[in-house]
């Protein structure tokens, strides 16, 4: 199904190598082929967003590349270096700050614990929730969120508030990639341009991040690169700069006439209007 | 044909002589949380087999404290051919299903230490009663001028889930009562942490220096008991005990416990040898079931009832020693040499 | 104290009202503190409250039924003899706070005390080295469970069921011929014996201890105040810290005064504090116990964190076994001898109901060590009023499951009215 | 906290009686007061977006509605009388379908058991397979989901799959009010497409539909009448037809100055170039 | 059949592919069943594959040891004891498919026995008068742990525990002073006894039912199959049916071949196997067996489906109860007795190995009742060669032990497996 729109690969920072990429990875759920040969590349200050239709593959990749789910073919390289992700612990060894899709919070501990799940901050061996609970309550505050108190357990929390939480918590550390899978999905209008700002300047710091979304406008406002997967294959690698949505789009779907174009040329409404 | 094993029917035949006697026993016990049946028991009954009938096979099946496991061992030997079943029934009432089964096919059945239901051949036991009544004698005469009506005793039974701690207790009261003040009366659980909390609670309810004696219905309580009268600086005190357990033996030479009743395994597994023995080679019985007992349903039966002893510091050499359930180096452990010593025990 | 290096996101962004206008503040003074603990009732957060009220309850009832109950002799005998069994529902609060079971604990005690009995005694070795073998034995069962529950994946339930009847087994043999073995005072076994006393059962002994543990508390709480509000986040006022002490320092020094009464504060008791005070702290106050808390409110998420799931399950059931065989040697002192009967399969009910009752749930993820204490108090009391009342086995149990019973369905309810107002 | 921009009620479809109302409806979840004095009312053939920001107390309206967190205080109306609805029964037998935010769907069923489930097809009382697997593959394919088998498990659906799972769901029996809670957060551009579609056909079948978004594209798509909700106290109903985006961002966010708008004015480039 | 009215969404849209390119579609033939077949042995989808080699190499292992084993006459014994155990072992699949354990069937079926014993013998009642109340004894007891798990949320492994131990104590109370009871051969029992044979053990009746079995599963694959052309949904090709067809009949017929040399089928055996496919059948093709599974595999959805989860429980434990008591009167027929040992732990660890050694998973969700009868042969069988040998219990208990112990490892690690590879 190859796809007469895909462009070829042309990253938006060339700065030479990257600070991560995949190499012909594939990976295999029972009768379900999810990722065949698939390659990305992230630079550094470089943001990469993944796009694709439901199911394409997009959580497969950011999942293997977490170490959820170990890849069954295929490489993964690291500053130039091959290595094996096995575990959550080897990704973030490496550097790699993930926010799931589906995100897997402690429900039984506060949004304090959560937030410093497995990199507390300790004073002679034992926890300092004084330094944990002032700096959760710093970074909640950037990211407008309201949270009726950093010391309620997670389960009370709305599913927008459990997800500004699951980012705060990758900003926690000092990763060199942040991977985000669909972060403004539950999110409100002010906490995604919260959200937007904050990959922003991630970029500005140096760092790679890959981002996830369905959301056309979001990720044309922040994106560098555009990497489309179909059906767990790669379809196409764009610059943001001087590609149009309708490009996108259509490597999304694998086809210029689809429910989308049928829809925007069937309700003028939604354009004008509002 | 005595070298065959697989012949069958015709070496009952009548009075044929033991020695040259073939064919198989059954011998079916009951558990194997208690150490004796797998420890003496079965090795005393199979040498005794041994002894008098060298081509007897001998099947064995412990039914692991299930009744239904017991009655399952007991289709497949009846279904494996033997001819004598030897029963250490697990439930003496719901056996006699297999009882009847092994009667239909003309097996002989012995009942072991239990009293099985339903057509029973014969029984080889210790008398329950007895030992509770032995308990209360050696008890009375341990306190000697001190058993008075008013002298204050604490009496702890085994499980009431059990009966034969029934019988027990129904022998040790019908021997002290009157004699002394049964001012607490509580089951132990055979547990002897239960037996210590209770043996505790008994000193703080009545007052330590008010109480005379203490009764244990076995030695596995003794031990709890024992420490907590020590705690309470009651050791001096009499107290009870049964099985002649090897720390029990030890506690008797150091002067913590009294006595223990001992129901020697020896000749009641040779009985029970001798008994099958007969029945297969088709002699009789009677110079051995001298007794008769009548079961839960109503069969009487042959019964061959042996008689406890009980055991202080004076007769452990002659008894439990000799029998060699103990040697004297493993009653005699560095902690109680000394004791050893002064019981003349070496 | 360095806040971790991290990407500051600060620039940019007015920074939002920090507390959520629809939180309902607690009004000052005492009018705020009962308004709090309404809505905690009503919100089943009831925390250790029940126990405390049964507790006086039964105490009641015990008092008026049997005039030698309400005395320090009897208060001697709870405190002695509630350490044992107070131990293996130690080991259980951890298992428990992972959302598990550890059946084994009753088996894996008989097993230890057989263990210490044959090296000590039958192999005269050094009791104290017996002690540390013992313990060890303990912690490698109790890994080796885990590690069939961790890295297999068969069902802790399963795996600890099998334990439980097969260190029966092992136990059984151990003893072998001998059967019961009678242990001599020696190395723990005469600190756990019923005549070894704090220091020596001195008057003194139990106000120090008493001094310790109100002093260690108020400590604590106002050093925590001066250093939150030396950070500018919120902390309770001084006027509740002073309760609080006050609150812990009356049963405290009440206790003490009774036992002084008797013979003194029993050495196991005050190993067993001591043990509750360190677990306390391991649970509460470092990552190990934030670990263990959070594998027990969600495994994925934990996973995913980078906290190894496995090594904290084995390591919890290590603990959980090394408790069961300490508590196996302090219940086998009890007797002064390790026999057949140790792995008493009641051990293992008391143990979880002791666990339960004194507030953790079953349900994984919310518990504190101190319910063991509590829960094994009720439970020793009760035992201890029938014991005295010499009734027939059949009121004790019905007695004493009730009490259980009641326990749990208190804790089921307490949960579910929390999980309906989004506690949980 | 009045909103001055907040407009007063004018139901896009004034045919008369609501089918569903609320009325005045509180829900306390421990400390926090989640919904204080909610009205809501929904018309036959209306589209009522309910918007607000994150932990407004959209989800747990549905949540009310549907039966899963009964309400504390208030009334609910269905078609002019008052019910009680206590458990998702009740709701379901009033005739109301709800897709939840936090989707539940039996991880172990496949996709047509968990498409019928509570409502299996039976003939002679035992279960049609046949036409309960026919049906489900006519259903997913005009919702425009590619699922490897309907007889797979949903535990190896990806997360928009699983969204499409559910929102067919609801189309399964016959409500009168549908209910979604941000159906599309998680779903690609031609699935977010279809779901609208799907939307404007049940408004011209006449049901009521309470449509809970983030996207004010969507929004205004398709919706008549827009609910907005401010830290669980209702901040204005709008109609669709003359409202501009930004009275309603700024009814949500309670200010006109907002990061959305501070976004806009900083990054030209998110509206220009693609 | 009417499909239901629903919302038709149909207006517009183009029809997306119906089948996504992605999934490894089977090839024809025999290749395609072997790759298939591969693919599902690697994923940890075994199903019954494991129990059955297993079983066949039980029978090769102790026909080697003992000359008597392949016979007739330990054919019958086998089929004819593992009826009561197997009985338990289906109730506890109801409960096993909702993810949750019934420890109390034991202790219930013990309970059961002695209800029928009391009220056939001690008060003379009508005997299948007898039956019933007893049957609907069990169904209360277990409806009622079900109502205090479903309704108060105290969790079952709580609930059950309690009732294995209280039902032990009704148990002990109702058989009184006497103990054991002796049943007399009247209706069930006399149907359960061990010389009630099927059509009074005449070779025609082995026959007739294994007919009867193979024919009906071969029409039902052929029914089902052209329902589904018809329909237009995909279907299996017809030598899979027929073959399918033949590897049910080949053992069907084979046992009774060889059950008609001994004595024929046992009555209880029949009656055993009529419910298991009734079960099967109110599990795999009802709305009722729908809810259970979805029950066991998300509570919350089932709930918000509209499903009344409380009430899908409360009938799991009815079942389950009801089955332990009609298993407990199986088991009491064996013997003609119902006594104090009744309630055998032991009992309840082979009915929960049985179920899960034929495969029924112990983490919810996943399983078929006929897993009980796999799993109770499988445990039967070991037990019968064992009888044979003679062998220590010790011996026993590892050989019982180790193969359990494979089950749940096998189980677990299957499901480890299919987790990684998506499908659970
Ligand atoms: N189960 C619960 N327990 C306690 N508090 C809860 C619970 N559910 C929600 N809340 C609280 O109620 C408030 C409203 O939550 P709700 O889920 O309704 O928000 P929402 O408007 O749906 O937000 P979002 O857009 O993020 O989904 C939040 O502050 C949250 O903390
Ligand atoms: N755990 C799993 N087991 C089996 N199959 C899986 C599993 N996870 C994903 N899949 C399959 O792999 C494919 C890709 O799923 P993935 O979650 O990566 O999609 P996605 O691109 O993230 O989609 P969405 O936008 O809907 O989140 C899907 O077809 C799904 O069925
Ligand atoms: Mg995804
Ligand atoms: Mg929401």
């Amino acid at each position: 199904m190859t796809n007469p729109l895909a462009g070829s690969y042309a990253p938006a920072s060339a700065d030479g190598e990257p600070v991560l990429a995949l190499r012909g990875v594939s990976k295999r759920f029972g009768a379900v082929q999810a990722l065949s040969d698939v390659e990305l590349e992230v630079h550094p200050g470089e943001v990469v967003a993944l796009v694709g239709d439901n199911g394409a593959g997009k959580s497969t990749v950011v999942k293997a590349i977490a170490g959820v789910h170990p890849i069954d073919d295929g490489q993964m390289e690291w500053e130039g270096r091959a290595v094996t992700v096995h575990r959550p612990q080897d990704s973030q060894h490496l550097g790699i700050a993930t926010v799931y899709q589906d995100l897997a919070l402690a429900d039984n501990l506060d949004v304090v614990a959560n937030l410093f799940l497995g990199r507390e901050i300790t004073t002679y061996g034992t926890l300092d929730e004084v330094a944990m609970e002032k700096r959760a309550q710093e970074l909640l505050d950037t990211l407008s969120i309201r949270i009726p108190s950093v010391r309620i357990p997670v389960a009370s929390l709305s599913g927008g508030q459990r997800q500004v939480v699951a980012i705060a918590r990758s900003l926690i550390g000092d990763p060199k990639v942040v991977i985000l899978d669909e972060p403004t999905a539950a999110l409100g209008v002010e906490q995604t341009a919260q959200v937007l700002d904050l990959v922003e300047r991630l970029r500005e710091r140096g760092l790679g991040v890959i981002l996830i979304s369905h959301n056309m406008a979001d990720v044309s406002a922040v994106a560098d690169t555009v990497a489309v997967l179909r059906l767990g294959r790669n379809n196409g690698t764009f610059p943001m700069r001087g590609t149009t949505q309708e490009t996108i789009i259509a490597a999304i779907t694998g086809a210029t006439d689809n429910a989308v174009t049928r829809r925007a040329a069937r309700t003028p409404r939604s354009e004008g209007e509002v | 044909g005595s070298s065959s094993s697989s012949s069958s029917p015709s070496a009952g035949g009548g009075g044929g002589s033991a020695a040259s006697a073939t064919g198989s026993i059954g011998l079916l016990l009951p558990e194997n949380t208690t150490t004796r049946y797998e420890q003496f028991d079965k090795p005393y009954f199979e040498a005794k087999v041994k002894a008098l009938a060298p081509n007897v096979e001998i099947k064995y099946a412990n039914a692991g404290g299930s009744a239904q496991t017991q009655a399952q061992q007991a289709t497949t030997m009846i279904n494996s051919g033997v001819k004598v079943l030897v029963v250490d029934a697990q439930d003496s009432a719901q056996i006699k299903s297999s009882v009847e089964a092994a009667k239909a096919k003309g097996i002989k059945v012995v009942a072991y230490d239990r009293l099985a239901q339903g057509p029973v051949n014969a029984y080889v036991s210790f008398d329950n009663v007895k030992v509770g009544h032995l308990q209360g004698t050696g008890l009375l005469s341990v306190l000697g001028s001190k058993a008075t009506p008013s002298a204050k005793i604490v009496e702890i039974d085994g499980d009431s889930a059990d009966p034969n701690a029934a019988d027990f207790k129904s022998g040790f009261q019908s021997a002290v009562k009157g004699h002394v003040d049964i001012a607490y009366d509580a089951s132990g659980l055979w547990q002897p942490t239960v037996a210590a909390q209770k043996a505790t609670a008994a000193i703080n309810q009545l007052g330590a220096s008010n109480i005379a004696a203490f009764y244990s219905a076995n030695d596995g309580m003794a031990s709890g008991i024992a420490t907590s009268m020590k705690n309470a600086g009651l050791s001096h005190l009499p107290l009870t005990g049964q099985d002649a357990q090897l720390d029990a033996i030890q506690r008797i030479v150091a002067g913590t416990q009294s006595f223990t009743i001992y129901k020697a395994y020896k000749p009641e597994a040779e009985a029970a040898a001798e008994l099958a023995v007969n029945m297969l080679t088709g002699a009789p019985i009677t110079s051995i079931a001298t007794s008769t007992k009548v079961n839960g349903s109503g069969n009487t039966v042959s019964s061959d009832l042996l008689t406890p002893v009980l055991v202080n510091t004076s007769n452990i050499k002659t008894t439990v020693v000799q029998d060699g359930l103990y040697t004297v180096a493993q009653i005699c452990t560095p902690d109680f040499a000394a004791a050893c010593k002064s019981a003349g025990l070496s | 104290m360095e806040p971790p290096p991290g990407i500051d996101p600060t620039p940019g962004a007015a920074v939002a009202p920090p507390v959520d206008p629809r939180l309902l503040v607690r009004q000052e003074g005492l009018r705020g503190y009962l308004d709090e603990f309404k809505r905690k009732v009503r919100g089943g957060e009831l925390g250790s409250l029940p126990v405390v009220i049964g507790l006086i309850v039964i105490w009641l009832i015990f008092s008026l039924k049997n005039s030698q109950y309400f005395t320090a002799a009897n208060a001697e005998f709870i405190a002695y003899y509630m350490v044992g069994l107070g131990m293996l529902a130690t080991g259980l609060v951890f298992v428990l706070l992972l959302g598990e079971i550890d059946l084994s604990v009753g088996s894996v005690s008989g097993l230890a005390a057989a263990i210490y009995a044959v090296l000590s005694v039958t192999h005269h070795w050094n009791a104290w080295l017996a002690v540390v073998i013992t313990l060890l034995s303990g912690m490698v069962i109790g890994g080796l469970q885990g590690w069939i529950f961790a890295k297999i994946g068969v069902p802790a339930f399963v795996v600890t069921l099998a334990g439980f009847l097969a260190w029966q087994g092992v136990m059984l043999w151990l003893l072998g011929s001998t059967g019961t073995i009678n242990l001599e005072p020696k190395a723990l076994n005469a600190l756990f014996s019923g005549n070894s006393f704090f220091l020596g059962g001195q008057i003194f002994g139990a106000y120090l201890l008493a001094i310790i543990a109100t002093v260690g508390f108020g400590a604590s709480l106002f050093l925590q105040q001066r250093r939150r509000k030396a950070a500018g986040v919120p902390s309770r006022p001084t006027g509740e810290l002073i309760a609080r002490t006050v609150l812990l320092a009356i049963p405290v020094f009440l206790v003490a005064w009774i036992l002084n009464k008797a013979t003194g504060v029993p050495n196991n008791l005050v190993i067993f504090l001591a043990l509750l005070v360190i677990c306390d702290f391991v649970l509460r106050r470092t990552t190990y116990g934030r670990k263990v808390f959070s594998v027990g409110g969600n495994i994925e998420a934990s996973r995913r964190a980078g906290i190894s799931v496995p090594m904290v399950r084995i390591s919890v059931y290590a603990i959980s076994g090394t408790f069961a065989a300490l508590g196996g040697l302090a219940i086998a002192a009890t007797t002064n001898a390790a026999g057949q009967a140790g792995a008493d399969p009641n051990n293992l009910m008391m143990a979880i109901a002791a666990a339960v009752i004194g507030g953790t749930s079953l349900f994984g993820g919310r518990g504190r060590v101190w319910s063991a204490l509590l829960g094994i108090m009720v439970i020793e009391s009760i035992n201890a009023g029938l014991f005295m009342l010499g009734l027939t086995l059949d009121i004790q149990y019905m007695i004493t499951g009730g009490v259980l019973l009641a326990a749990v369905i208190v804790d089921s309810l307490s949960r579910r009215t929390q999980k309906s107002s989004g506690r949980a």
